[in-house]
C-alpha cells in the first residue's frame, strides 16, 4: 500500500494503525519527491495553460518550487511541523507568483498545526487541510467558488469526507479532483491574473486548479 | 528574441548590477538573492520609511525611484514577477529607522499577497507598518470594482508625492494620508501596439497584427477594451482622454498633473505629438495642467505604446509633486 | 508602419508644438517653418551662444538640449533630414548677445553645408561664428580619415562641456576651444539590431533578420562593420570596447566618462547589463569612471540597439561635465 | 527651335541672335517648367535610387524644389540676377538636403554672375556653369572625380566646349551626359552619405549625377 493510500485509509476511518500510526518527515519526503516528479514532467503544460489566461509562468513556479522543497529535504528535521515550515520558505523564496505564494500560505498553515510534533496523526490530515484552504483564502482574499485552486482543494477535502469505503478513497478523491476541474470550466475565472480576461476564460481550466489535480493523480499513480 | 542579453536566467542580477554599479549614490543592493535596493543612507533617522516592489521589466518603476525624496527602498522580482514576501520583509527592514513603513506598490494580485506576507513577518519584529495600493488603471476593471483595478502610471504620482511628505519628516499616518490621497487622484489608461519579451519566456507575451493597436491594455499585456486598427494620434489621444474623463469627471478650473509615459520602444517623439492634443483639449475645458510629464517613467521593456495618467492636483499634492527629488531617472528641483 | 501620429508630413511640427507647450520654461519655438527653438530668456547678455541642428527623430538630441548649461538655440530639420540654411541663419540670430556664436553639430554632409551656408549669411550682418563638428563614430571611417566620421554620443558630450564654458562667460575662443577639446576627446560606436521607420517614408529603412545584429551601424541605419548573428551582451559590450580602445587607448588611471546610449526601443534594464560588463572591463584595466550616462541620450525614434561612448576627461572637462545644466531631458547638479 | 537648343547653339557659336538675344527671366521660367515636368514624373524613381546609397529623399527634394521654384515665378523679376536668386531661395527652404544646398548654391553662383541684367547672352552661360561648379565643390569640400553632381556638370561643361558643330551640339551634351553617368557606374561614391557604403556604391549611378543627366535629357525632349 502506498503511503498516499494509507494515509487516506487511514485518515477516512479515523483509526491509526501500529505499523504505520501517522504521517512523519520521511513520509513527506516521499510524497515530495513524487510529486516532485510530476511536477517536473508537467511543467511546459502547465506554462501553456497559464499563458492562455495568464503569464505563462505556473509550470516554471512549480517545477521550481518542487526542486527547492527537494534541495532542502536533506535537511528536514525530525518535527513534521519544521519541515512543513522549511518547504513553504523553499517554496516561496525559489520564485515569487501567486500560486507560489498561496501554496507556501498553505504549507505554513499545515506547519502550525503540526509544530512539535514527529509524527501527525493521519486523522488529523483533514483538520491541516482545512487550515490551509482557510489561510490560502485569507492570503488570496478570495472565496470558494471564484475558480481557483481553493475550489480544487475544497473538493478533495469534501471527497475525503464522503469517501464510502476505505479502499475507494484514492479513487473517490482522484474522481472529485477530476470532477470539480470538470464543474468549474465552463465558469469565469474570478481571481488573479486571469480575472482580468473576464468571460474568455470560460471553457479554460484554472492553472491552479490543474496544478492540485496533477499532484492527486502523482499519488494515485505512485500507488498503482 | 532580439534583446542584448547574456543569460535569460541573469537578467534581473545583471541589471541590479550593473544599475547600482552605475549610480552607487543611489542605489544599494542588499537582501535575499540581492533583490532588494535601499538608499545608501536608509534608514533616514525619524523619517518614515517608503517601500516599493515589483516585477522587474518597468524601469524606471520600481528600483529607479528609489532615491532622494522619494523611495527608501525597493524589492524586486523576475521580470513582471513579484518579489518573494522575505524580499519585502527585508526591504521593510531596511527602510525602518523606528518611524514605520509605508508599503506602497501597485495592486497585482501576487505583489499583494507577498506584501501583506512581508507585512505580516516584520510585524512580529516590531516594525509598524500600513499599506497603500495604487489602482489607477480604469480599463481593469469598471468604477464599481475600482479595487481590482491594477496600478500603472499613478504609481509615479503616489511615489513622488509620498516621498515629499516623508522628506518633510510627516508621521506614517501623515505620509500614508497623502499616499492614498495621490493614489485616488490618479486615473490612467493604456494602448499598445507591439508586445514585448519575457527574457526567459523568449517569445513575445501576445501576438497582433501589422495594422493593429489595443486599446486599455496592460503593461503585461493584459487584454485592454477594443482591439482594431491603429488610429490616428489625435483619435487615439481624444479616447484615452475620453475614458479617464468618465472615469473621474474634471470641471472648469481644475488643477492636473499629466503624464504621457511610453512603454518602451514608442519615442518621445510620438509622446509629444500626443500630449499636444491632450492639452488643447484640456485647454478648451479650462483645465490647467501643472508640471506634464513626458518621457519613460513606467515601461515595458521594448514594448510599443503609452500609457496616460491624469492627476488631479490639490494645493497640498501639487506643493509636494513640485517639491525636489533625485534619483538616477527623476530630478525635480533642488536639494541644497 | 507602427506609429503614433496623424498625418506623417505634420510629424516634426506637432513635436515641436507639443515640446515647446510642455516645457515653455525651456522651449520657445521660432524662425522660418517654426523649426528653430531658442531658449526663453535667449540672447543672454554677454554669453556665448551656442547652436546646434540637426534632422529630427533623435530625441532628446537635438531640440531637446536647449536649455541651461547647455544650448541657447537649436534648427531642426525633418526626420533625419538637415535643417535649411536659412533656419540655421535664424537659429544663430537668436542666440547671439554679441558674443559670438558657436556652431557645434555632428558631421554630417547635408548638415555641414547648411551650416557653412549658414554661417556665410550671418557674418555678412556681423555675427561673429566658429565652428565645432562632432565626428565620434569610429565605424565610420578609419582614423586617417577621421574627419569623414558621423557625430552621434559624443554631441552629448560636447554640448554639456561647452554650455558649461559658455554659462561661465567665457569668450568665444575659449568655448570653440573647449567644445573642440570635448569633440577630440570621444569615441563611439553603435550597434542596431531592428531599423525605425522614417514617418513620411513609411516603411523601415533597412531590412535586416530576425536573429541578426549590425555592429558599427550609424543611427540613420548607415552600414557598420559587419552584420551577423545577435551575441551575448557581454560579447557585443567587448567588441564596443575593443573597437573604441583600438582607435584610442586608454591607460591605467585615466578617468572617462561613459555614456551608454539607446536608440530608442532598447530598455534600459539591457543598457545596465551592457554597462555593469564595461564597468567591468574598464575596472580590470585601472580606469576610473566619472558619471556614467546610462539611458535615451541621442536616439532613432523606435530603433532597438545602443551606442557606446567613452569620454576621456582631464580636471578641465570633468569639472565642466560636472557642473549644472537645466534642460527637460537632463539635469545636472544644481542652478541657485 | 527650343529656347535650349538656341541658347546651345549660341552659346558655341559664340555669335548673338536678333530675334532672341540672350537668356531672359522669361526663357528660365520656361526652362524651370520643362525640368519640374520631368522631375515631378522621375521623383519616385529618384527616391528608389537614392535608397540603395543614401537615405531615399532626393526624388522628394527635386519635386518639392521645382514645385517651390514653380510657386515663385509670377513672382520673377526682369533682372535675371534676382530671378535665379528667388530660385535659389525657394530651392534651400522646401527641404533640406545635401542635393538641395548643393542646387541652391549653383544658382546663387549664376545669381552673383547675372545681378542687374535683363539679358544674360548665352555666350556667357558656360561662365556661370563654371561658377556654379566651383562654388558648389566649395561648399561640398569635393573633387572633381568623387563622382557625384559635379562630375555630371563638368561633362556636360566639357561637351560644350567640344562640340563639332551648332546644330549636334544638344546631342552631343546628352550624349556627354549619358557617358559621364557610364563611366562612372563602376567608381565607388566619395562624397555624402553614399561614401560610408564604400564598395557597395560601385555598380549603382549616383543619385545627384541622374538628376542632372534627367534635367539634360527633359531639355533634349522638349526640343524634339
Ligand atoms: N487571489 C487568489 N486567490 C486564490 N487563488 C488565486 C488567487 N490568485 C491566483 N490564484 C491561483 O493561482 C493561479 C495562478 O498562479 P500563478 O501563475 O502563480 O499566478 P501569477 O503568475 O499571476 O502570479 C490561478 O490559476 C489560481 O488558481
Ligand atoms: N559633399 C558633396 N559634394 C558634392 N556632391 C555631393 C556631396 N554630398 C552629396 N552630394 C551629391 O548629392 C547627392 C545626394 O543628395 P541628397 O539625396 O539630397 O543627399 P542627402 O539626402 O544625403 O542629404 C549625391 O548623389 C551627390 O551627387
Ligand atoms: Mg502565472
Ligand atoms: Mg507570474
Ligand atoms: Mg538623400
Ligand atoms: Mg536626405
Amino acid at each position: 500500500m502506498s503511503i498516499f493510500s494509507k494515509l487516506l485509509v487511514i485518515v477516512h476511518s479515523g483509526k491509526s494503525d501500529a505499523m504505520s500510526s501517522g504521517f512523519t518527515t520521511e513520509k513527506l519526503i516521499q510524497t515530495i519527491n513524487i510529486m516532485a516528479a510530476k511536477m517536473v514532467k508537467s511543467s511546459e503544460e502547465l506554462n501553456q495553460l497559464d499563458n492562455l489566461i495568464g503569464d505563462g509562468d505556473i509550470g516554471i513556479t512549480m517545477k521550481n518550487g518542487f526542486r527547492a522543497m527537494q534541495e532542502k529535504t536533506a535537511q528536514f528535521p525530525e518535527d513534521v511541523g519544521s519541515a512543513f515550515m522549511m518547504c513553504a520558505q523553499a517554496f516561496t523564496s525559489s520564485r515569487a507568483s501567486s500560486f507560489a505564494t498561496l501554496f507556501a500560505t498553505g504549507l505554513m498553515a499545515a506547519a502550525k498545526e503540526t509544530k512539535g510534533m514527529t509524527e501527525v496523526p493521519y486523522n488529523q490530515i483533514p483538520k491541516l487541510l482545512d487550515a490551509a484552504i482557510e489561510k490560502m483564502a485569507l492570503r488570496g482574499k478570495s472565496n470558494l467558488g471564484d475558480k481557483t485552486v481553493l475550489d480544487e482543494m475544497a473538493a478533495i477535502r469534501g471527497a475525503i469526507r464522503e469517501a464510502e469505503s476505505d479502499q475507494s478513497l484514492i479513487e473517490t478523491v482522484d474522481n472529485a479532483a477530476e470532477k470539480a476541474l470538470h464543474d468549474f470550466k465552463n465558469r469565469p475565472c474570478r481571481q488573479g491574473r486571469a480575472r482580468i480576461f473576464g468571460d474568455r476564460t470560460i471553457g479554460i481550466d484554472d492553472p491552479g486548479m490543474v496544478v492540485i489535480r496533477l499532484l492527486v493523480q502523482s499519488l494515485r499513480d505512485a500507488e498503482k | 528574441m532580439k534583446k542584448i542579453l547574456n543569460d535569460p536566467e541573469h537578467y534581473v542580477a545583471e541589471m541590479l548590477e550593473g544599475l547600482c554599479a552605475a549610480h552607487p549614490e543611489y542605489y544599494k543592493q542588499v537582501g535575499p538573492q540581492g533583490r532588494v535596493i535601499v538608499l545608501p543612507n536608509a534608514p533616514i533617522k525619524g523619517k518614515v520609511g517608503i517601500v516599493t516592489g515589483g516585477g522587474s521589466g518597468h524601469l524606471p518603476i520600481f528600483t529607479g525611484y528609489v532615491g532622494k525624496g522619494l523611495l527608501d527602498a525597493a524589492a524586486i522580482g523576475d521580470v513582471f514577477c513579484s518579489p518573494t514576501a522575505d524580499q519585502i520583509a527585508e526591504a521593510m527592514r531596511q527602510a525602518n529607522s523606528g518611524a514605520g513603513v509605508l508599503r506602497l506598490y501597485g495592486n497585482y494580485g501576487g505583489d499583494v499577497m507577498n506584501f501583506d506576507m512581508a507585512g505580516e513577518m516584520v510585524e512580529m519584529e516590531g516594525i509598524e507598518s500600513t499599506t497603500v495600493l495604487v489602482a489607477d488603471d480604469v480599463a481593469s476593471a469598471p468604477l464599481e470594482e475600482m479595487d481590482k483595478r491594477r496600478g500603472t502610471g499613478g504609481l509615479v504620482y503616489a511615489f513622488k508625492i509620498a516621498g515629499a511628505k516623508a522628506d518633510g519628516h510627516a508621521d506614517l499616518e501623515e505620509v500614508t494620508r497623502v499616499a492614498q490621497k495621490a493614489a485616488d487622484a490618479c486615473r490612467s489608461i493604456g494602448m499598445a501596439l507591439t508586445p514585448c519579451t519575457v527574457p526567459q519566456a523568449g517569445k513575445p507575451g501576445f501576438e497582433i497584427g501589422e495594422d493593429e493597436m489595443e486599446m486599455g491594455m496592460g503593461i503585461h499585456g493584459e487584454p485592454g477594451v477594443w482591439r482594431g486598427k491603429l488610429k490616428k494620434a489625435d483619435m487615439i489621444a481624444a479616447e484615452m482622454l475620453e475614458l479617464i474623463l468618465a472615469d473621474k469627471p474634471l470641471k472648469k478650473g481644475d488643477r492636473v498633473s499629466v503624464l504621457v509615459n511610453s512603454l518602451g520602444a514608442t519615442p518621445s517623439e510620438e509622446l509629444y505629438i500626443s500630449y499636444r492634443f491632450i492639452k488643447s483639449q484640456l485647454d478648451k475645458m479650462g483645465i490647467e495642467i501643472v508640471m506634464p510629464l513626458i518621457d519613460r517613467y513606467a515601461t515595458s521593456m521594448e514594448m510599443t505604446g503609452m500609457t496616460l495618467t491624469i492627476c488631479l492636483l490639490d494645493d497640498e499634492l501639487e506643493h509636494l509633486l513640485k517639491a525636489p527629488c533625485d534619483c538616477a531617472f527623476w530630478k525635480v528641483g533642488c536639494y541644497e
